[in-house]
């Protein structure tokens, strides 16, 4: 089963509750893309300062050091606060722990700051008389610079990452999606037992370990003819998993319990009392928050000219678990028509036929090739030749 | 040819029942509208059938073979060409004995057309001895020039062609008729000299059939 | 046909290679035998996205390698004929597209079945009778010996045909005739009619669908059954004339000499070909040997009746004004020695009508009558003119007599067939 | 004096002794992307493998064209070709545009005045003014 994060809350998301209040965010990490490695970052200033500006003028007006550097340094001392302010704004975190690469740098924010400018030492300042500054470059080493400093990923911190509500890959396996559907449909009539309606339209944390889950999916759900749904559990246990929880869940128990493989799910599929398919979901609440947590856990999302056909648990299923629509033509016929393809006077070709293939298939081509061989014309492409005047002019060229 | 002359008198009896079909109505040639189109044409051509191809009252149907008068097609063998073992001939056999016999009786009534020219009816004389040849011969090769081709055939009272049959004038008598006609030829104008170029090619032609 | 005589034409027939190597073949019996074994044993191809393509067969005869490869190395056939015993690996590209390809050309699948072929007929045989020699010189990729075979069949079904329906044309006539009928200018628009395309030009990377030949190499001509003569060179050199009854003996069945030929080569062979004569219109020859190469492929896999159909089907159902085919020297004199001969009353013109005979255009409409009976009659602008016309109408209606629908002697192969009923045979044309 | 031979050819006549179907590749041009292609699309999904396997004589040759309308191209024995835009069609339409192609042939669309076309010579014979036993004025 695809490793679903447990993310406390989606970062991006503001939640929609007021009581929840800013609470750390306690950020692990279980992403399998953020489990790089962390270079041994170098010890640097943390402060963030913009790049120096006393040293912008060429060397010959170095005689007023002083004077420029100072006002220059008024500058940046008043523009280092109110950068940092709009950086930290944006994050709420203060200096975050890293458990496990032992950084010593606290970092501002989620990237690392390029290091301070190190300026080399003045002709005249150098005690060493012999020093004699080169005038041409050769034989100059190249050393740091920041060129490709932001492009480098282990200047940016995971933090910065976004977490959607969605999860990264979209589940397309029906039986999970029929797992996630019943998990969904349980947990919102579950709130719907214990009262808390309220909470329906909440974002429900995803955390809830292999064995709650197994236990969750095997209640013994029926919906009766009345329309009265029966569950095989207690709801109240369902609805206190589903509130935000403060305390810091250890990483590693967790990531292993969440995969649920296809084979336990469709050996659990046939225990499965199939009048829970019969549940109707017409209260829109209901149908809301079982479309949200079922776009939540597994990324299909029920079109919204859908929504107000999805009436019964069934008619959701169906929807969901429709194979996605193959991009192209080519696909489809190699997928659903496969007759066409072995008829002998059929041929289907995925790409555009093009001049070249045709004469390629007549037995020109060569020849062309050796025609052009011998005019020195390049054999494919337009070599020197520019290309035609309506183009550059249609592309706006002089 | 002979086949269609036995078959003509049945066909021509059809004719005589009263042709009691419309003559078409003639609309005046002014008020007539032009046949400039395929369509008005086919409508101006559209008239009423002939009686023959209406079923009789009698109700049985019957054959009507009334071809238009065409060339005879090649491939329509004449009766006395046909081989012996061909079974037309068999067929026809018959009838001929019955058409033969009346011919008799009837005074030879299909008279025969006239021949195209006295020539073709001429008897061929073979008067000509073995030594009337040689003596010919001799003359010929002596003088060409006074011996022509006709002086010989009246002399010998038989044919120019036969006469060119037998002797061969000499090559310089023959080169001096060319030479001859050659300045006869030269004096021809444009217009001439074309139409005798058209008249070879003309027999060319009809050689081939393509004419 | 080819100048081959009867002991050397069973090796010719028996040898499934270049006849050159001396070698004993034990299980083929015809040359085109050979393509079956070719069909039927072909090794699965390599995939044909690796450049190197190996196209072996695997045939039953017992030839000797070596026999194979001291031939010299003949600038064609880049790849050595190939083995099963000795398959190795030919980095140069194949002259004509792999055999296997053709399973997968939509061309080829659509041609086969607009010539309703029988499905017995496999595509890959169709492909090779698309591949002229000129082409592919290697004889068990090409469709020389189909073509061989077909164009037997052919010219067979052909004069078989002209002769019991036309007993009495004369020689010069049944030649063109024959000519006009499964000569290369009519097969090449039978095979035009039947969309086929030409290749630009041969190659590994063609579509099996098209036709390949190479205009610039040398080909296969058809050498249909006949000898060439030992005055050959005098004949080419000083326009000897030909006797029509030596063309009947010697040449081929369209009346043209068989050119002297060079060595003593069996006709169809992989070593012959880089010797054979250009064709002077290889278009045409390659479009004919297609049409005689599927023919072949027929009469090797569905039997000779279906050959039969299908030469009736296509070729004899083609439309010919025979007529149209006759120059005459004297007409008059012919019919006058016909008449003669037949002892019929010696024909006499008479004219039948005329019109305008004082005006610019006259018109003299003459009958030749034999005694009583009309022969024939024509129009003229004079009297002479009328009299050759109607001479000339009276031969052809000699000639062209034909005994309708009379039983082919191939008719007699069929088991449940009649009992041969003789066709009728003509004394011959007037020879003066 | 014996007769000379001239060179002709036999002219043959398609559907007499063997009849050859006169289209011979129909190039089917579709788009994923565009809207006009919908029918196309549909016709290739359903129609065109009972199609082509009704008609083995023709090579059909699927392939897209993208930013383009969808198109049917018929390729004939003469060498011409005829090509129907099928934008905006649905699948049946464009199943008839296909049979129109496939009886079509090369031939531009003229007008047939005369019931028969034939090369054959009038069994009865043509008339001819100087035959037969001329016209009673």
């Amino acid at each position: 089963m695809r490793r679903i994060p447990r993310l406390r809350r989606p970062s991006g998301l503001p939640s929609t509750t007021t009581n929840v209040s800013r609470t750390t965010i306690q950020i692990q990490c279980r992403h399998p893309s953020c489990q790089r490695q962390r270079p041994t970052v170098t010890t640097f200033s943390t402060t963030f300062s913009p790049p120096s500006l006393n040293r912008l003028y060429s060397s010959d007006r170095q005689q007023t050091p002083a004077s420029s550097s100072a006002p220059a340094q008024e500058q940046i001392q008043e523009l280092q606060p109110r950068v940092a302010d709009e950086i930290i704004s944006a994050e709420t975190g203060e200096s975050l722990d890293w458990a496990d690469e032992g950084l010593t740098a606290a970092r501002e924010g989620p990237y690392g700051a390029p290091p301070q400018r190190v300026e080399a030492a003045r002709e005249n300042d150098v005690a060493d008389p012999s020093y004699l500054p080169a005038t041409t470059a050769e034989g100059l080493r190249k050393v740091g610079g920041l060129a490709d400093w932001w492009y480098r990923p282990d200047n940016w911190d995971v933090t910065g990452d976004f977490i959607s509500f969605r999860p990264r890959e979209k589940v397309v396996d029906p039986v999970l999606i029929e797992a996630a559907v019943r998990r969904a449909v349980v947990e919102a009539l579950a709130l719907r037992e214990v009262g808390s309606d309220d909470e329906l339209v909440a974002v429900w944390p995803m955390a809830m370990s292999k064995s709650d889950l197994l236990g969750l999916l095997n209640w013994d759900v029926k919906g009766t003819e009345d329309g009265r749904v029966t569950l095989g559990g207690d709801p109240s246990a369902v609805a206190e998993g589903l509130r935000w929880k403060d305390e810091d869940t250890s990483a590693g128990s967790d990531d292993l319990a969440e995969t649920l493989t296809s084979e336990e799910v469709s050996a659990l599929a046939e225990t499965w009392h199939p009048s829970w398919k019969t549940i109707s979901l017409t209260d829109p609440r209901i149908r809301f928050a079982v479309t949200k947590r079922v776009f939540q856990l597994t990324g299909q999302l029920v079109p919204d000219h859908q929504l107000p056909s999805t009436t019964t648990v069934q008619a959701l299923l169906r929807v969901l678990k429709k194979p996605p629509k193959s991009a192209t033509l080519n696909e489809e016929i190699q997928k659903r028509h496969p007759d066409l393809l072995e008829l002998p006077n059929v041929t289907v070709a995925a790409k555009r036929v093009t001049r070249g293939d045709k004469e390629k298939a007549l037995g020109r081509f060569k020849i062309m090739q050796e025609e052009f061989k011998k005019r020195d014309i390049p054999g494919l492409g337009h070599g020197y030749a520019r290309k035609g005047k309506e183009v550059r002019r249609l592309k706006g060229g002089t | 040819m002979e086949t269609r002359q036995v078959l003509r008198p049945l066909g021509s009896l059809k004719h005589t029942t009263p042709s009691s079909a419309v003559t078409p109505v003639f609309r005046s040639v002014a008020s007539r509208r032009h046949q400039s189109t395929t369509s008005r044409t086919k409508k101006a051509l559209k008239l009423p059938p002939h009686p023959d191809f209406l079923t009789p009252q009698s109700g049985q149907n019957h054959v009507i073979f009334n071809p238009p008068a065409a060339a005879p097609s090649v491939y329509h063998t004449p009766f006395k060409f046909l081989p012996k073992s061909d079974p037309r001939r068999q067929a026809n056999l018959s009838q001929l004995l019955r058409s033969s016999s009346d011919l008799h009786t009837s005074s030879r009534s299909t008279e025969l057309p006239p021949p195209m020219s006295k020539l073709e009816m001429r008897e061929r004389k073979y008067n000509v001895t073995k030594e009337q040849v040689e003596e010919m011969r001799q003359l010929r090769a002596a003088d060409p020039a006074t011996w022509s081709v006709l002086k010989l055939a009246e002399k010998f009272n038989c044919r120019p062609y036969f006469v060119m049959i037998c002797c061969k004038a000499s090559p310089e008598h023959k080169e001096m008729e060319n030479k001859r006609l050659e300045d006869i030829k030269s004096r021809w104008g444009t217009i001439r000299t074309k139409a005798r170029e058209e008249r070879q090619k003309r027999k060319e032609l009809l050689l081939r059939g393509a004419l | 046909m080819k100048r081959i005589r009867i002991g050397q034409l069973s090796r010719q027939w028996l040898a499934t290679t270049p006849a050159r190597s001396p070698t004993t073949t034990t299980a083929t019996t015809t040359a085109s035998r050979v393509s079956i074994l070719l069909l039927l044993s072909r090794p699965a191809p390599a995939p044909t996205a690796l450049h190197a393509q190996i196209r072996c067969q695997s045939t039953t005869t017992a030839i000797t390698p070596e026999a194979i490869f001291d031939e010299p190395e003949s600038k064609e056939s880049k790849e050595p004929p190939e083995e099963s015993a000795s398959s190795h690996q030919a980095n140069s590209p194949l002259p004509s597209p792999h055999p296997d390809k053709a399973l997968r050309s939509a061309k080829l699948a659509s041609l086969h079945a607009r010539l309703s072929l029988s499905s017995k007929i496999p595509l890959p045989t169709l492909a090779r009778a698309l591949v002229d020699p000129s082409a592919d010189a290697h004889p068990y990729f090409n469709n020389a010996n189909l073509a061989y075979v077909g164009a037997s069949r052919l010219q067979y079904h052909t004069s078989e045909w002209l002769v019991t329906r036309y007993p009495r044309l004369p020689m010069d006539i049944i030649f063109a005739a024959m000519k006009s009928f499964a000569g290369e200018p009519a097969l090449h628009r039978v095979a035009r009619s039947w969309g086929v395309e030409a290749a630009g030009a041969p190659g590994e990377e063609v579509d099996p669908g098209y036709l390949q030949f190479a205009k610039d190499k040398p080909s296969v001509m058809m050498h249909k059954w006949g000898y060439a003569r030992a005055e050959a060179k005098e004949l080419v050199k000083y326009k000897w004339r030909r006797g029509m009854s030596s063309r009947v003996v010697f040449d081929d069945p369209f009346g043209n000499t068989i050119p002297p030929k060079k060595t003593n080569e069996v006709e169809v062979s992989d070593a012959r070909n880089t010797k054979e004569l250009l064709m002077e219109d290889a278009e045409k020859n390659a479009h004919a040997n297609f049409v005689r190469a599927v023919i072949g492929a027929i009469y090797l896999h569905c039997g000779s009746d279906t050959t039969k159909t299908f030469v009736k089907s296509h070729i004899l159902s083609r439309q010919l004004d025979l007529s149209n085919l006759f120059e005459f020297d004297l007409p008059e004199r012919e019919l006058t020695r016909l008449c003669d001969r037949e002892n019929f009353d010696p024909p006499v013109a008479r004219l039948l009508s005329e019109t305008g005979r004082l005006s610019r255009t006259p018109v003299y409409v003459v009958g030749i009558y034999s005694g009583r009976d009309k022969l024939s009659e024509a129009a003229g602008a004079n009297l002479l003119v009328a009299k050759r016309a109607a001479a000339i109408n009276a031969l052809k209606a000699w000639y062209l007599y034909s005994p309708g629908h009379v039983g082919l002697p191939s008719d007699t192969f069929a088991e449940d067939a009649a009992p041969w009923k003789p066709a009728y045979v003509d004394i011959g044309e007037i020879i003066s | 004096m014996t007769v000379r031979a001239l060179e002709r050819i036999s002219v043959g006549q398609n559907g007499l002794g063997a009849f050859i179907l006169q289209c011979k590749k129909m190039d089917i041009h579709y788009c994923d992307q565009s809207g006009s292609s919908r029918g196309m699309n549909a016709f290739i999904k359903s129609q065109l493998s009972k199609f082509a396997s009704l008609h083995p004589q023709i090579e059909f040759a699927v392939s897209p064209r993208p930013r383009k309308h969808p198109v049917l191209i018929g390729h004939y024995i003469n060498g011409k070709q005829k090509s129907i835009c099928v934008k905006n069609m649905d699948s049946l339409q464009v199943l008839k545009k296909a049979e129109l192609l496939r009886d079509a042939s090369g031939e531009k669309t003229k007008r047939v005045n005369k019931p028969i076309t034939s090369i054959n010579e009038s069994v009865r014979g043509v008339w001819s003014p100087y035959h037969g036993k001329g016209m009673p004025v």
